[in-house]
């Protein structure tokens, strides 16, 4: 009976266009970010339940936050664009590797013109916004070969990307600043003098990033950009023939896509785990942002935060569950119980709805915009 | 749906932190970051079981120390970083004083661990792993890199080839390569080979073996075309027993292989079988083998059906399991007799570390007699030890072959004071004064 | 081109020249596929304003000829002539920027996308804003978006398709497909619109409607229109002149009334050989 | 000489090496020729049977049952465990999700991928069980020719003798058995194929079934190599680049693939790794397929595709 749009007339074109056009569903948002902007960070404060440890928050917020944003990033390649990556992880890393530079300053012996590229320390915003530049740089390089390699095979060919960068990472000692063991510390976040550094803090850093990528991303896939990619993922000869040029759609879609997943990159180092190496984002960050995408739901921004919620909080909760019941067994056990749930859940849902989450959260939309009359 | 997850997640993560103060107050909580599967629970698991039983003796036949009991809770990181730092948050909180101390066996985890550690004030207590320069106290207050870093394995394989060939002098012109596992973990000893081998003038090559380590085949082509004089094996799961085939396959001798002390347990050799019969590793101090603690194990937790060790009960690893928490519960010990026989915060045991001095008659009061040269800590030397000996596999067990070899100080310590320096100026940390600790 | 003056009547041509200049003419179009020739040295023009019909029995090349036309294939051998200006091998999307606009013979609708959003992706060419402004949306580049969804809906009102405006096209039956992807194709303000088997699977009254719209985009959208038809009775009803080919040649050029007679034509739709 | 020896030797072992690649590979083959399946879960098949085998063989041999029996009954046994696989995998993943496209299949064998790894060390357990199937020395020939002869290992040769007869095996398979040529039939349609008459059900259980028994062959081979444990996996990852050089459809392309690939990536981490850092044989066969994708799209033996509207 609450959700209705029976009576909300769109007068004007703007209105009707809007992100949300159902006025329950802006007053829904406007909760949702009341609640992620002020909620969170006041109980977090005053240390209310579920807020009263760091864990919720450090633990499960701040990952969720990063990794919805690098699939809001995988989702407008593969889901707007349909070119499907398995090479995410090699972007986030880049992302990392690249702010971590900037941040610490770069210095680039040019010995051939007998000469050295040399930046001082910048500070941390502007770096990662190059870092995430850098990433957008590689990620159209490695996109050129989409205008030719398609579906499954142009899959496999972007694990290339994974595998160099993995090992470029490792192996140059130019990007780590020369440590022996190759492993990087983040220096501190520093935004306009401001330090971020108790959990609420950087929460909101990240919320901060997370909200306005999400909003650039849903600008870019409702207009005309995003109707390109779209065009291409449904039917790429018929949208060379209305005159969308394959170059130039799938090459932004892949710089666009890149420079999220790279500034996602960059916050997962720097926010969440401070010290890294290239194993954490090797090919299993790539295919669990994959999993987030599809279980999320193909082409849709909303199921992005869906996807990565479920596939982020399921082993999490698999694992505490019977810990928390104080069903006694062993961590061996349960952590193969884990793989063993979530592939096949994820195998469930495939059959269930192969839209994935959005998919399901729109059909529930539907039956509840007709509650209780049917017609 | 997302608020319904966040919410069970929250239900679930909020009765964990209830559960822990509601139960009992007089509880020291250590935390156990294990991992039990993935590529290298193999490994794992010995080392995990051997950390467990031994606080569970502690508390079945001792009540605990000093009358505190010891809880503890594993958690599975599957040697992910990210999992790692979920476990140590999900963690770090639990019992009435929060974490005592973390041991993440993995160098990643220990890297991010270590931005984490100063922050939440908990000891991080890494056995011969993690960054070799958080030997430094006063830059790395929270680590303890107890008994033995890289560098320190370094320098004593190189010791132990000088011995083989009769004096350093020999080893001029010699060629020594280093097969290592392409990560943090296998790329921090490069720079003490490096700094030994511009010593010693012996030739240097590192041959990477990426992750997980299954494929070697063409590094042990190049090292049979090479001929090195000896090889230096830095590896960690399957890439371990995959070396010693791939070396025996190629005709490279087992006996010229030096592996590290995480490339000497029973599971990087027994898959190789016969091939890995005169393999040589680093001890790190201490042997497999049942020592007097082994009888206390026998009789209060395994007679009784409640180790959860099965035939890796006594191997290097499970050894090394115990090492771990002795070192940790005697820290504990030494901590309580400055603040009290109660459950005590992290900030107290890391005092109790350093100023644990294990002495040769406390080692043979707990039992470790045998496994352990004595050793102490300070608020400058958080790693308490700097030896190590060798052992070679027989085709059935590790028989230790050489005596202790101490590390050459005057080749570590100029390296581990730069790199600690590097790092203190990088985060700006200003390095604590150790004189006017109590 | 000399051929077909000759053999065409001089009142039909006039009556052609009437309508306006040449707007396209191929000359000696050849196409193969391997071994296989899909066109051989096939030679028409479009006139400005005409509806030009291609017909032929199944496989005569009359798609390939589209597909040469909108640059999808490139012939190996013959000219093709746009605008008075003769056209190198080019990639379909320049095709589409020089004018040329085109449906498929089967539908080949973005299907995950809605009507409005399907026709709007015929504006795409004339779109400007960069990508900056299409991130930040406010401003510029909405203000370019409402101009092209008056545009748009300027179309969908011309179509009758108001009602599903908002609707995924994958789940619309295929009359109503076809018509949106009228729809788009005209999104684009072509000077020349290719229609590969506009009616095909349509019932007689759908069929009628489709006529409509192709005469009235003729008439008031100002369009010259090339169009590959089964149906007889619509393409001599429609067509000012049609093409005949027949195993990718030409057979026959003409007025319906002639092509109606010439005997080749009928012998190739009763399946004589030759 | 000397260096023509050692490259020569380097060429044979990585020649060698490949096939082993192979024999993961022709697995994901037989699935994608006969279902469109892109199956990510030949790695995990691997492992679940060669823990079937090893801890069967295990058993047996603890109870005195000699050797040759035991590896008789331990085959027999895993042959079985892969054949519950197959059904399984037939009837809750893929026969309900008939006719969805690509990206939808391969993301289910993924989903399919985490629960065999589960469950098969859930059952089977989670260390490393030693394998001895095969000599796992060398031999070293042309010793009067080259100093210290070339290096061959003897387990290599066994696998690629055992390729070499799965091939033969599976060609006879698909062109004289009705099974197989019902399976060409489905791959080239399967609509067609269902309104023939060809259950298709019973023929994609036959197809996961070959392709587990394949992964039963490689698990022996790499059983012998590895030791049976997790890392085996990632077999997967490594059969991949020689999958796409040879095409998803061919099964001699498999074979040149992986020829192509371990040659490649040996000689590359030899002679060339030393050059700019070690290690490259990670990826350098990935940046191999993507070369060859990018002047063939599909694979140098796969089948073309023609571009309609």
């Amino acid at each position: 009976m609450l959700y209705r749009e029976a009576g909300q007339f769109k007068s004007t074109y703007a209105a009707d266009m809007a992100i949300f056009p159902i006025r329950q569903d802006r007053m829904a948002l406007w909760l949702l970010l009341a609640v992620a902007f002020l909620g969170v960070p006041l109980l977090a404060h005053f240390r209310i339940w579920p807020l009263g440890s760091d864990y919720f928050l450090r633990a499960i917020l701040i990952p969720f936050l990063i990794l919805s944003l690098a699939t809001v990033g995988l989702n407008i390649l593969m889901g707007y664009c349909g070119q499907i990556s398995l090479g995410s992880g090699a972007f986030m890393a880049i992302g990392a590797y690249s702010t971590y530079k900037f941040a610490t300053g770069v210095h680039l012996p040019l010995a051939w013109f007998g000469t050295a590229i040399s930046i001082d320390p910048l500070p941390v915003l502007p770096s990662i916004l190059l870092g995430g530049v850098m990433s957008a740089v590689v990620g159209i390089l490695f996109g050129i070969p989409s205008l030719r390699i398609k579906g499954l095979y142009l899959a496999v060919a972007t694990l290339a990307a994974q595998f160099f960068f993995d090992w470029v990472f490792i192996r140059v000692k130019w990007f780590t600043n020369y440590t022996p063991s190759g492993s990087v510390a983040a220096p501190e976040i520093t935004i306009f003098g401001y330090v971020f550094h108790t959990p609420i803090e950087r929460y909101l850093l990240c919320l901060a990033f997370v909200a306005v990528f999400a909003v650039i991303s849903k600008n870019l896939v409702r207009g005309n950009l995003g109707r390109q990619w779209m065009a291409i993922r449904d039917m790429d000869i018929a949208a060379e023939l209305m005159g969308i040029r394959p170059l130039y759609a799938k090459l932004t879609a892949f710089a666009i896509s890149s420079f999220i997943v790279g500034i996602a990159g960059a916050l997962f180092a720097f926010v969440y785990l401070g010290a890294w190496e290239p194993l954490a984002f090797n090919i299993d960050r790539s295919f669990q942002l994959l999993f987030m995408v599809i279980i999320g739901g193909l082409g849709s921004i909303l199921g992005s935060f869906l996807g990565a919620a479920f596939i982020l909080i399921l082993p999490i909760l698999l694992d505490q569950g019977p810990h928390a019941l104080g069903i006694p067994v062993t961590v061996e056990t349960v952590s193969l119980m884990v793989l063993v749930v979530t592939g096949a859940l994820i195998c469930y849902l495939l059959v269930v709805e192969p839209l994935g989450f959005a998919r399901l959260w729109s059909v529930a939309k539907e039956k509840l915009r007709l509650w209780p009359y049917p017609y | 749906m997302i608020r319904k997850l966040l919410v069970l997640a929250a239900v679930a993560a909020g009765t964990t932190a209830i559960a822990g103060p509601a139960l009992a107050q007089n509880e020291q909580f250590i935390p156990l970051l294990v991992y039990r599967t993935g590529p290298y629970a193999p490994n794992g698991i010995p080392f995990a079981d051997g950390v467990s039983d031994y606080l569970n003796l502690l508390n079945e036949r001792d009540g605990g120390i000093n009358g505190v009991k010891l809880t503890s809770e594993e958690c599975e990181t599957g040697y992910a970083t990210d999992k790692g730092v979920e476990c140590y948050e999900r963690l770090k909180g639990n019992g009435p004083t929060g974490a005592s101390y973390f041991s993440p066996l993995s160098t990643g985890i220990t890297f991010a661990l270590t931005e984490k550690a100063p922050g939440d004030k908990i000891p991080l207590l890494t056995l011969g792993y993690g960054r070799s320069e958080s030997r430094d106290g006063t830059v790395f207050p929270w680590n303890f890199i107890a008994v033995g870093s890289y560098w320190t394995a370094a320098d004593i394989a190189i010791q132990q080839i000088a011995k083989e060939m009769g004096g350093f002098d020999k080893l001029k012109g010699k060629k020594v390569s280093l097969v290592y596992h392409d990560s943090p973990y296998g790329k921090e000893p490069i720079p003490a080979l490096e700094a030994r081998a511009k010593k010693d003038g012996f030739e240097f090559k590192a041959i990477a073996v990426t992750h997980p380590g299954v494929e070697q085949k063409s590094q042990w082509l190049a090292i049979r075309q090479d001929r090195p004089d000896y090889v230096l094996l830095w590896g960690w799961g399957v890439m371990n027993s995959t070396a010693i085939k791939e070396a025996a396959a190629v005709g490279y001798p087992r006996d010229k292989m030096i592996g590290v002390w995480w490339s000497g347990a029973e599971p990087d050799v027994t898959p190789a079988g016969d091939q890995s019969i005169g393999y040589k590793a680093l001890m790190l101090q201490h042997p497999p083998g049942k020592f007097k603690v082994h009888e206390d194990l026998e009789k209060y937790l395994v007679s009784k059906g409640k180790s959860i060790a099965k035939d890796d009960f006594a191997q290097v690893l499970y050894n090394r399991g115990l090492i771990n928490s002795m070192l940790g519960t005697e820290a504990i010990r030494t901590a309580q007799t400055k603040f009290g026989n109660k459950p005590l915060t992290g900030e107290q045991i890391r005092w109790g570390f350093e100023n644990l001095n294990l002495t040769a008659d406390r080692i043979k009061e707990l039992g470790f007699e045998g496994m352990l040269k004595p050793m102490k800590f300070t608020c400058q030397d958080h790693q308490g030890a700097d030896q190590a000996r060798i052992q070679q596999w027989d085709g059935k067990a590790w028989k230790t072959i050489s005596e202790y070899f101490t590390a050459d100080e005057s080749i570590l310590a100029p390296m581990v004071k730069e790199q600690a320096a590097k790092y203190a100026a990088e985060k700006k940390i200003t390095p604590r004064d150790c004189s006017k600790e109590s | 081109m000399k051929a077909d003056v000759e053999t065409r009547p001089v009142s039909a041509s006039a009556a052609a020249k009437a309508r306006g200049d040449v707007l396209l003419s191929v000359d000696n179009v050849s196409l193969s596929f391997g071994g296989v020739r899909a066109l051989r040295d096939v030679s028409f023009d479009i006139r400005k304003g005409e509806i030009r019909a291609i017909i032929g029995p199944n496989g005569a090349g009359k798609t390939s000829m589209l597909n040469v036309i909108n640059g999808f294939y490139h012939p190996q051998g013959g000219i093709i002539t746009f605008k008075g200006k003769r056209r190198h091998d080019m990639r379909p999307y320049l095709a589409a920027s020089q004018g040329i606009a085109r449906t498929f013979q089967n539908v080949a609708l973005f299907r995950g996308m809605s009507t409005l959003d399907n026709i709007m992706t015929g504006r795409t060419l004339k779109m400007r804003r960069g990508i900056l402004a299409q991130a930040i949306y406010w401003g510029a580049s909405q203000r370019e978006e409402i101009r092209h969804r008056k545009a748009v809906e300027h179309i969908i009102d011309f179509l009758e398709i108001k009602h599903i405006r908002k609707t995924p096209v994958g789940k619309l039956p295929y009359g109503l497909q076809k018509r949106v992807e009228l729809g788009r194709a005209l999104a684009t303000e072509p000077e020349l619109l290719l229609l590969d088997e506009p009616m095909a699977g349509m019932n007689l009254e759908e069929k009628q409607d489709m006529s409509r719209f192709i005469l009235t985009v003729r008439d008031t959208f100002d369009t010259t229109i090339a169009l590959i038809e089964h149906d007889m009775g619509v393409v001599m009803d429609l067509s000012d002149r049609i093409v005949v080919l027949d195993y990718g040649r030409k057979i026959a050029d003409g007025t319906p009334g002639e092509v109606q007679r010439n005997q080749a034509v009928i012998d190739a739709y009763l399946g004589i050989p030759h | 000489m000397i260096l023509f020896g050692q490259v020569l030797e380097v060429l044979i072992g990585g020649l060698l090496s490949g096939v082993l690649y192979s024999l993961v590979a022709l697995g994901f083959v037989l699935i994608f020729k006969a279902s469109g399946v892109f199956n990510f879960a030949q790695g995990a098949m691997v492992l679940l049977a060669g823990l079937a085998l090893v801890r069967s063989l295990d058993f047996l041999a603890a109870r005195g049952i000699p050797v040759w029996a035991a590896v008789m009954l331990g085959l027999l046994f895993a042959a079985v465990i892969m054949a519950i696989t197959a059904w399984l995998v037939e009837r809750f993943v893929l026969g309900p999700l008939v006719n969805q496209d690509g990206l939808t299949l391969f993301m289910s064998t993924i989903g399919a991928t985490f629960v065999l790894e589960g469950a098969s060390q859930m059952i089977f357990g989670s260390d490393v069980y030693p394998l001895r199937l095969f000599p796992n020395d060398a031999w070293f020939l042309f010793e009067s020719v080259f100093p210290g002869g070339i290096l061959v290992n003897k387990l290599d040769v066994w696998g690629g003798l055992i390729a070499g007869a799965l091939v033969a095996g599976l060609a006879v398979f698909f062109q004289r058995t009705k099974t197989g040529r019902a399976l060409r039939a489905v791959a080239d349609d399967h609509a067609a194929a269902q309104s023939v008459g060809i259950p298709i059900s019973w023929i994609w259980f036959v197809v996961w079934l070959a392709a587990g028994l394949v992964a039963l062959v490689a698990a022996t081979v790499w059983g012998t190599k590895l030791g049976v444990q997790f890392s085996i996996t990632f077999l997967a990852l490594k059969a991949l680049p020689v999958l796409i050089i040879g095409g998803f459809t061919s099964v001699p392309g498999a074979i040149v693939g992986g020829l192509i690939v371990g040659a490649g990536e040996k000689l590359a981490e030899v002679y060339l790794g030393p050059h700019i850092g070690g290690g490259i044989e990670y990826w350098f066969a990935y940046v191999l397929a993507l070369a060859v994708l990018l002047v063939r799209p599909q694979g140098l033996f796969g089948e073309r595709l023609i571009e309609r509207i």
